[in-house]
């Protein structure tokens, strides 16, 4: 679970990271008194999207009446913005990029840091590879302090800010660690004109797989882009909302992938992706249910199940049919285990089950089209 | 012939007395599987399947001859029981456990290859050597996708698996021994780390892999191709092409890339060193009759 | 630090292993209300030796009235008994030994166990070495539920009493883990009849190396058996305590020990022995001040340094002697850097420095005799 | 010749610009020890008598030859500092420090043996092959202690060496390599594991071990003599034989004995298999002249 910047923060601060001071406000409220934190200040919208810079949803005011405007136009702009963090501007002389992650192949924790801060990591990774400097940790064994030294010092630092860069890496890792975390990351890392190390932003990923061990992180509303996509994960079910008109329930992430690549290839467009094998297999209801949600013309339902028995799947299907009465198309194509039963009982409910992948794919698409 | 496993594999099973274990072992010992023994601490004398049951994986050892453990073990117990199974001596691994937790599975990985054991998964359905014997959920009764021949085939996936392995057979060939590395983003062995021992057998002709966009597992197999250590013919299908950026589809995938990650770049890079890739499932068979001479 | 049972147990308890109701009193105070504690109930001398069952330090009382005598009794024992443990006397039904360790050999951790518990493990390893379980844990990576599981089973428990100990071993590891100890030992772990797991007594030695981190350990009178050896701790300076009347102010502790032998087989004994090599070879003075507190016949000086000059040793000597004027006479035998410039001090100060140790052991063990 | 040290090794000095260090460093030039460069974070570009000073161990390793490294770092640092020498691909580190945490000295240990690297230390003086070069803190100008020549000496003490060594050159002889192995209760590197370096050296005759009570060190070194890997002649001498029970004597001793720990105990052992084991101090020069017949 990707947690919001201010959340971030907060945990950066309990393990000893400085940050901007900083207020935070849930819409509709604003108080322009900032709780102290002074003027100029920096307006960030709490959503958990990348590049809100340049999207506009981030602003700088300098004076009371000029957060009050921008607070009012940030809760408006019809981006979901439903809570600002307002922080102090501080007199920055550089800023650093700064993150932990794990290396899969390597098997251990990867310290990722750039001198050349707060751009994203990825531009970083494509525009000058060689600037990225990348440290190696032994997860049994945690960091070590000369690694972060290293770190520093090849980040082009002396003295003071040395040491206190390899401390926020020290304290960066730690926090990581702690919860189990799949990246902690600190973009910028401001180096102010006073020679202070503060973390400028913040992002923070906890491990789905650890989430239940931090009750203060439990999934709402605010995590997910749209109601099917929260309802969905409420439910424990894999979701991705889309803007075409073809529902996809499909079994398994790499066949889904698969069908949407084939849509696309026949000139469909999906509405939405759930996941309906592994442990959802016996769920068609609630699934079907989740698909029509979306404005969408047919569902395709895809699967090659092997503990999946396509005979349930296939009984779920009809059941979710009769009551939830769909008034769009749907098209089946189940094989796997006990597939000739499952046939079977989709033609007695009056669907014509499809075999063939590709098939169900063009038959999906021709309908969309209204061309079937 | 096969790889990891074949018929003589002396196999243990943790988790057996469970549900899923005991549901499983017996089609393992269907397919023919040699399952010698079985762990679940407290149940020391019961059998399962004619399997003798054990209080510990020392235990088991010091009983019965196993060389491989298979596990059916919840995903936050997985990380003590590959340990428990790496201390006793075993080196062939199986975990189908989805959702281990991210840091036990980086520390699943290092120890495995700090001990010089292969340990597959988690998030996968396992390993089958069609016709001899296997780790894992496969119901190997489904001819059409488990029909014994000389394709390895690697996958990240389940049901996708299912799907260009059915292509595989319709084209005329079967599988030697198919595996599955895991849809998990830290999977504890990798794509790249299994092709010397599909490279010494005799019986696979050519590989397939069953890969997605996301990290660089794929990328690993190009390298062994471009180094001359993997010389049979590579195959790769891989989902994800069209996938829009920013969306977490398909598995987690790497959370560090050397690369892009894109299907375009690993297609690009794949290709460049002689690998066939296809564009959609029905397309690996295609492509097999073409490497192969058909 | 070698901590109290009852601070150990505190650290057991932070730690979710269950310890007996208990209370603690500090002399002369005691209420026979025990703060409910109930009777019968367990006086327990809390003071750092051992074997304090068989020294009469540990008394059993049915009624407040033979809990009252005992106090008094443990309290006036004169073995410097200034505190009470009470504990409630539970129902045993069996006793285990546990304990967590390091094996500087195996480079690892080292929890052992035996299922008779209640005697000392040295008294175990020597009558029945083949009890003894013994599980390594790498000290990176942390001991895992399936080698507490192990033990326990080797222990020869099942069901419930299997989980519950096996869960002490975790907890009492995470115990010896978190606090750098040098042993955490519960001896014994009580299963009581209603089949709980309890710890009954507990040892807990943390390492000096990391003691400053744990301020709530300060060192304390009450740690030590005479106020010389504590006031040589507090000045750290190694110190112990003898009953013979020969005072050794020695470099090193090889070379102490060495020298101790030597007077023991020339038929002398030694009063104490104090370190005056390493970081105490310029204080001549406070060292031989916490000789003379003793009631010796001779002070012997045996050194061979390196770093720790001769003459700056000789020097100090000479200057404690003109301030302290010992009524002892001093024997010296001084070698090592700049030795020659160290003869010429002493002889200067009218003392006849000797330059072998075996002859320097000889002369002072003489004077102790009455002999020269 | 020598071991593990001699006059060509290319020895760094970490915290080479601290009071100890610096001193230090020049005597180990003084004595002909190669150091070819200094750590000390911050201090690039300044020279330590002539060593060339970096910021980190990597640093140094890219600009100067290094094949061993001396620690004059404080105990709480000497973990960080050890596996920093580690991880720049530094085999033989020698640390002086006094009070290193037991379970970091455990941790030091553990690393050591993973990666076949020999450390020295904690708590000792280093290591010195008289007349040739030396890693720690020895008058090498006192001839009758560090007079080179073919015995080889390991010890756990200080003073006590000198007093010992000064008796073993008195009889005639000389010291090839001496090896504290320091005076804390987890050496990162036990007597036994030196001694193949010692059996294997055409310089050394015989070796001197100054041991002590408490612990396995002695054993094993006995057990090396037992099992035929070490042949050539020993001589022991330990303190600590009258010691009282229950009393923390010398150092902390193991933590863990597998025997009793007591000099009795461990003389019979070691008399058991060849050794000599010298009740005095003197009586070692006797017994080396005994071994080998003068």
């Amino acid at each position: 679970m990707k947690l919001f910047e201010f959340q971030a923060k907060e945990i950066f601060e309990k393990f000893g990271i400085e940050t901007p001071k900083g207020v935070v406000f849930d819409k509709p409220e604003f108080d322009s008194k900032l709780d102290g934190v002074g003027y100029p200040c920096v307006l960030k919208s709490q959503i958990l999207r990348g590049g809100r810079g340049k999207a506009g949803l981030i602003k700088f005011a300098d004076t009371p009446a000029e957060a009050e405007s921008y607070a009012a136009e940030l809760y408006n702009c019809g981006q979901g913005v439903d809570r600002l963090l307002v922080v102090e501007k501080g007199k920055i002389k550089s800023e650093i990029y700064l993150s932990v992650t794990l290396d899969p192949a390597a098997a251990t924790a990867l310290v990722i840091a750039c001198a050349d801060g707060g751009v994203e990591i990825e531009t970083l990774a494509k525009d000058s590879p060689e600037k990225i400097i990348r440290e190696r940790v032994d997860i049994d064994r945690g960091i070590l302090p000369f690694q972060a030294v290293n770190i520093a010092f090849q980040l082009g630092l002396e003295g003071d800010l040395r040491k206190g860069v390899s401390k926020v890496i020290m304290q960066l890792y730690a926090a990581f660690d702690a919860y189990g975390a799949e990246l902690a990351e600190i973009n910028p890392l401001f180096i102010t004109t006073d020679d202070k190390v503060v973390a400028g932003d913040g992002k923070f990923v906890i491990d789905d797989a650890v989430l239940a061990k931090y009750p203060e992180y439990s999934m709402g509303r605010e995590y997910f882009e749209s109601d099917a996509e929260f309802e969905a994960a409420v439910d424990g079910i894999p979701y991705l909302q889309f803007d075409g008109d073809i529902s996809l329930m499909c079994a398994g992430a790499g066949l889904t992938t698969t069908v949407y690549d084939l849509i696309n290839d026949e000139g469909g467009k999906v509405a939405n992706y759930l996941e309906f094998g592994g442990p959802n297999y016996r769920r068609a209801k609630r699934a079907m249910e989740l698909c029509l949600k979306n404005d969408n013309k047919v569902i395709l339902i895809v699967t090659f199940g092997t503990i999946a028995r396509a005979d349930v799947m296939a009984e779920g299907i009809v059941e979710a049919m009769n009551e939830l009465k769909p008034d769009v198309p749907i098209v089946t194509c189940i094989r796997g285990t006990n597939e000739e039963e499952a046939v079977e009982i989709l033609k007695a409910a009056g669907l014509e089950p499809l075999f063939d992948t590709e098939e169900a794919v063009r038959k999906a698409v021709a309908i969309a089209g209204g061309k079937a | 012939m096969s790889i990891y496993i074949e018929k003589d594999t002396k196999v243990l099973i943790q988790g057996i007395t469970g549900k899923e274990g005991s549901y499983w072992t017996e089609h393992m010992i269907g397919l023919g599987t040699q399952v010698t023994g079985g762990v679940t601490p407290g149940k020391e004398g019961q059998t399962v399947h004619g399997a003798p049951v054990y209080n510990t994986v020392r235990r088991a050892v010091a009983e019965v001859e196993a060389e491989a453990s298979m596990l059916f073990v919840p995903p936050r117990f997985t990380k003590d029981a590959v340990f428990e199974a790496l201390d006793a001596g075993i080196k062939k691994i199986v975990t189908v456990a989805e959702g281990i937790p991210l840091h036990e599975a980086i520390q699943i990985r290092s120890a495995a290859l700090s001990e010089g054991a292969v340990v597959i998964g988690g998030n996968t359905s396992g390993v089958i050597s069609p016709g001899q014997a296997m780790m894992g959920f496969f119901p190997y009764w489904i001819e059409r996708v488990y029909k014994p021949g000389r394709i390895g085939v690697m996958t990240r996936s389940g049901s996708l698996t299912n799907e260009v392995t059915a292509m595989v057979v319709e084209a005329g060939f079967g599988v030697s021994t198919l595996i599955g590395v895991g849809g998990d983003s830290v999977p504890s062995t990798r794509f790249a780390e299994m092709l010397p021992d599909y490279q010494n057998d005799p019986e696979t002709d050519a590989v397939v892999v069953i890969g997605e966009l996301g990290g660089t597992m794929e990328d690993e197999v190009a390298e062994a191709i471009a180094d001359g250590s993997f010389t049979k013919p590579v195959v790769v299908f891989m989902g994800g092409r069209t996938a829009p950026e920013g969306k977490k589809m398909g598995h987690a995938g790497a959370i560090v890339s050397g690369g892009s990650g894109s299907v375009a770049d690993k297609t690009k890079l794949l290709e460049s060193v002689g690998a066939r890739v296809a564009k959609r499932p029905r397309l690996v068979g295609e492509l097999l009759k073409e490497v192969l001479g058909d």
